[in-house]
């Protein structure tokens, strides 16, 4: 069975083994032990304070195998970008030339630097060991982050957006990249990637276009890849999709993999989902799979579990109850897997 | 003997002759008879008003005529202002940078940016010369006797002036900067976009044309490379220009990326070393050895201008045979203006 | 006499006493110690490298002595190239067209455009005389010895030169366009603009400025009258560089809409009349009437130009006085370059 | 009482009066006879044509005084802008421009010509009568459009726009033209209003500025007005906000009038609609007065009457079912005032 729940130093091993299998193009989530040192230190730190709004804290959940306790993958919320530089992003608008003389209309798609997403939660860095990739370790790692969201809204916009990776291969060769931002990087994709994710990103804004460009001069190749989700994050986009969360236009400066976005309150586990009490039933006789969730902030836990929805709260069996520390009639949430 | 004069009405012919000789890329002199025949009427309306204080929408046509052969062999015009009729468009090629100390890049980037800078502003414009003809330095009597009107005539243009320089295209009138970029933006071919520039509609550039700056390193390199670069058959034209002073500005033709070329016109050299002298008909020492020189008249609707050739320098007054004087439409003692045809050559 | 030479390690107490003089705006001469003494050393590495085939970081900075009174008297310099250390950035004034025949409207809006076009260009930079010496043409001296060393020395040079001048401000230091354009962009105050600039630290400048072109018209008229017009105090410096050859290309600055003048090296007055000729060391007839030359020796480490009197025009030599050829540096039959101070002089 | 229906070529006396009052500023509804008899044509012919997608028609509805049958109000909807010419709007975009140097983050609004509502249906040009301006038939008036656009969704985007008009005095000064729109159009605003009605403002195009207006440097009367909705059409906009239209940072290019846009399925008067069979009560008690709908296309009218929901419909009184030519039973729809 799996367990989701807040990251703790001890994690360290485990994530840093994670991280390196990720490779290039997950820049929220670099292979550097200091790094994520810090961020689970601020997650810590975050979970720890009193906030009543959200103001840049972030937040990292792990997934654990609770057979033998491992860390198998990890996801986070940042409860807001761009506070200390902005957040950079592509919109993708149709700059429209026509001519009624000549009798043409242009609709030209140009990609604008923006920072629209300055400002807005974010999920991010969705990781899972390849052996872990079932659609219900991967379901239920997404949708957790969602359900701590629902238990603490006040630490969160309205709006969330997840950034999904773009095409680049195996080698980190991204077309969008080697058409674009080299040319006003100086340097490869791997190093833009890995010092957008420890470095201050001053340099973005110091060294990207100003003007718009114009997709048709680009080319070909680097043109088919915008908006295009890599091969190894289709999986995470399908889950995205299928909770409402939907593609506005945006895309990341780097590979130019497409940006989503949904209001919270839109979201399906968000508003499936239910509050009660735990019941518990030795021999729940369910076989309907649910999200289940437990506890504030560093208590915060949500396993998947057979249960059966009554009128007084959710039935659960004694190995749920005990993977989420709950007691008969403690406060749970629950929806649907 | 060779003598530059206004076109009158009778021209008609002659020029569409030279038209038809032009070729693909030459927009300012189609075959185009009612086109052709508006264009002497502007330019005879325009040698006729007397009194001109300043620039308007004139436009002068001269052509190079062969007296001995009854023949008209060249063309060359100015327009007073360009731009207000119609939007007068260029790219201009700019420069953004972009430094990051904390990673020690410093980037250069390159930009086309579309403009109507030139709006208002004189030029050089229409400049074709028949290949019978392209000899005995007729190509620069026929570029540079404009600028003794120039000299002559200061009032009626404006204090800088620019040429159009025709960009690279192949044999087949594929422009690269075109099919990189243009293209995208109008959806039709370079012929097309040409045609309807040479006929005076240019709307559809405001309309379909990108209006915010284009990185010149994101185009592809055999577009990059021809951006401010003429077409081979201008190279002459353009060093002509240069040694008379005229400097690439960083403005380019919005189709072909052909550059153009400006100057103040009181630094033209042959503008600046133009003086006006007494002419004397008489009997000029020698005048088939020396240094060659530009004379020209000093009236506007009788403008002629001849080459020369003196051994010694004129002074403050020219001693021209009957036969010159004729070709200038002058008497004695009427001023003419002189300036010798190249640069250096009084040194 | 008054001499031009390149400053020295030992000349930073006498730049510290003129950039104390200097007052706000001129920010490339603020009286700040390190800064200054950085500002020489540069200069000094700059002056000391014997070749070089293409201009680099260098920056030449030369002053003025008078050499009975043992005094440092004023300063000026050349950039060999601005915008590769620091982004330079300029305004550009260009014009954007609008025309609709359907209504016969036709608009030309002018617009200010960010850019960094002059990167990689050189500059004339730095001029400063003490009041006390303003007189006797030492301004001149002062500012045209520079185009004797770019004439010597093309290659350390871009072919284009250009020069930034001092815009419009009150007594107070405020400046019209800097109120209805830039405060609305900075937060801060034009002093402060104005001294972070002066201290090379420009990345704020790409950080906060508008990137899209402002439309001149929807500015207040103050601010829309001072673009491109210089402070008053500078009105004879734009003068003098006009006269030789320095044009207002259409730039100006950011922060208070001074105008920018550029000009190609090689049709600079003083640059293209300037000639070689052998020093022979002796007698010269007059020294005191006739026409006034500025005159420099060939030397880059140990350059120095002086002023001179002659009633004859010198050809191919030129004899100096002991006296002046110990001020130029100069042993008999060594090289000099010659030019006449002021255009026309010699007409 | 009164009755909304579709115009015909009888009411044009009537609507010609009507615009003559409008005065300055409703662009769509110039006082004009033959562009008047223009837009009934196009209204008469749109509804007289079988559409299965929305193409540019454009519909014309009347308020009628019952008591008399005079005309006192009129508005419409436009299927689809920009369906020949772009249609322009001032998109008000933040640009961003921070310093982490001069810990400067200055956020300057700009406005930007867009055509971002081309193709979206838009509600337009409500008048009504000085002497008829209650709110019962302004709301009527208003509200009978969202009818229509229900009983025949296939003819309308999923998306509706409205353009309310912006500041401007009795003599058609407005500030914002004055300090922009004069500079680029070289006439007054007056001229260009009326031009942007009967024209076919290709001449916006070509005169309209290409780059963004940085607003801090408008002067400070332009700035005020900018999404500032005219004194006279205030009751407009608060029945529209009541609607659930939003202001998303468009507003007109000549006066700053602020647009405002909502989603059909969004709609207040859509959601609370409901429909079933006519029940005529010669003596319904209700006091409770509603919207009622009735007929397709050409017989479609709305009137607001007192009536009662009823498990089996909605039990309205004779006059009310002769005003809307029902029968017993016939299909209506109809939706609390």
């Amino acid at each position: 069975m799996y367990l989701v729940r807040p990251a703790e130093f001890a994690d360290l091993p485990d994530l840093e083994r994670l991280a390196q299998q990720a490779g290039i193009g997950i820049t929220n989530f670099p292979a550097n032990r200091d790094r994520l040192n810090d961020k689970i230190a601020a997650s810590q730190r975050a979970l720890h304070t009193d906030v009543v709004q959200p103001g840049g804290e972030s937040y990292l959940f792990v997934l654990v195998d609770t057979s033998n306790q491992r860390v198998v993958g990890a996801c986070g919320i940042d409860s807001m970008v761009g506070v200390d530089t902005p957040f950079y992003s592509y919109r993708i608008d149709d700059v429209v030339h026509a001519s009624p003389q000549l009798q043409i209309h242009n609709r030209i798609p140009a990609l604008f630097l923006c920072h629209d997403y300055s400002g807005m939660s974010r999920l991010i860095s969705l990781v899972v060991e390849k052996a872990h990739q079932n659609p219900v370790a991967m379901s239920l790692l997404s949708r957790a982050r969602l359900l701590f969201i629902a238990r603490h809204p006040d630490r969160f916009t309205q709006k969330l957006f997840v950034e999904l990776r773009g095409e680049s291969d195996r080698h980190g060769y991204s077309p969008f990249w080697d058409a674009l931002g080299k040319h006003f990087f100086s340097m490869d994709f791997k190093k833009a990637d890995y010092l957008s994710g420890v470095s201050n990103k001053h340099f973005i804004a110091e060294l990207m276009p100003r003007y718009p460009i114009y997709v048709p001069t680009l080319p070909q190749e680097a043109q088919d890849v915008i908006g295009v989700v890599h091969e190894d994050s289709e999986n995470t986009a399908d889950i995205l999709l299928a909770e409402g969360f939907e593609f506005r236009g945006y895309v990341d400066i780097f590979d130019a993999g497409p940006t989503v976005e949904a209001r919270v309150r839109d979201l399906r586990t968000i508003t499936e989902q239910r509050s009660g009490k735990a019941l518990i039933h030795p021999d729940t006789q369910s076989e309907a799979l649910h999200l289940i969730a437990a506890g504030h902030l560093e208590d915060f836990r949500v396993t998947a579990a057979p249960a059966e929805p009554q009128v007084a709260g959710l039935a659960i069996d004694h190995s749920t109850q005990e993977r989420l520390h709950v007691k008969s009639g403690s406060r749970i949430q629950w929806v649907a897997l | 003997m060779m003598v530059i004069r206004p076109i009158t009405q009778n021209d008609l012919a002659a020029l569409y002759r030279l038209a038809a000789k032009t070729g693909v890329g030459f927009t300012s002199l189609v075959a185009d008879e009612p086109i052709l025949q508006r264009k002497i009427e502007a330019a005879v309306r325009s040698f006729s008003l007397e009194e001109l204080n300043q620039p308007g929408e004139e436009s002068y046509l001269f052509v190079l005529e062969d007296t001995e052969a009854d023949n008209i062999v060249g063309v060359c015009g100015l327009l007073a202002t360009v731009g207000y009729d119609e939007p007068f468009y260029s790219y201009h090629l700019g420069m953004v940078t972009h430094s990051s100390r904390e990673l020690g890049v410093h980037n250069v980037h390159p930009t086309l940016t579309l403009n109507n800078d030139y709006t208002g502003c004189s030029e050089v414009c229409t400049l074709f010369l028949e290949e019978d003809y392209r000899h005995s330095r007729n190509g620069q009597l026929l570029s540079k006797s404009r600028f003794l009107f120039l000299a002559q005539f200061p009032e009626r243009f404006t204090e800088k002036i620019f040429a159009e320089m025709r960009g690279v295209s192949d044999e087949n009138g594929v422009s690269p900067l075109w099919e990189s970029l243009g293209r995208h933006f109008f959806s039709i071919d370079f012929s097309r976009a040409d045609e309807l520039t040479s006929l005076g509609s240019k709307q559809f550039i405001a309309e379909l044309m990108p209006h915010n700056p284009v990185y010149v390193n994101l185009l592809p390199p055999e577009a990059r490379e021809v951006i401010g670069k003429v077409h081979k058959s201008t190279e002459p034209a353009r060093r002509l220009l240069e040694q008379e002073g005229f400097r690439f500005a960083d403005y380019v033709d919005i189709f072909d990326g052909g550059p153009t070329l400006e100057v103040f016109v009181q630094d033209i050299r042959a503008v600046r070393e133009s003086r006006l002298a007494l002419a004397t008909v008489g009997q000029p020492k020698a005048t088939d050895s020396g240094t060659t020189y530009l004379v020209a008249n000093s009236k506007v609707q009788d403008f002629r201008c001849i080459m020369i050739q003196r051994s010694t320098p004129p002074g403050s007054s020219l001693v021209l045979s009957d036969e010159e004087a004729k070709a200038l439409n002058i008497q004695n003692r009427e001023p003419v203006r002189i300036v010798e045809l190249s640069p250096y050559s009084n040194r």
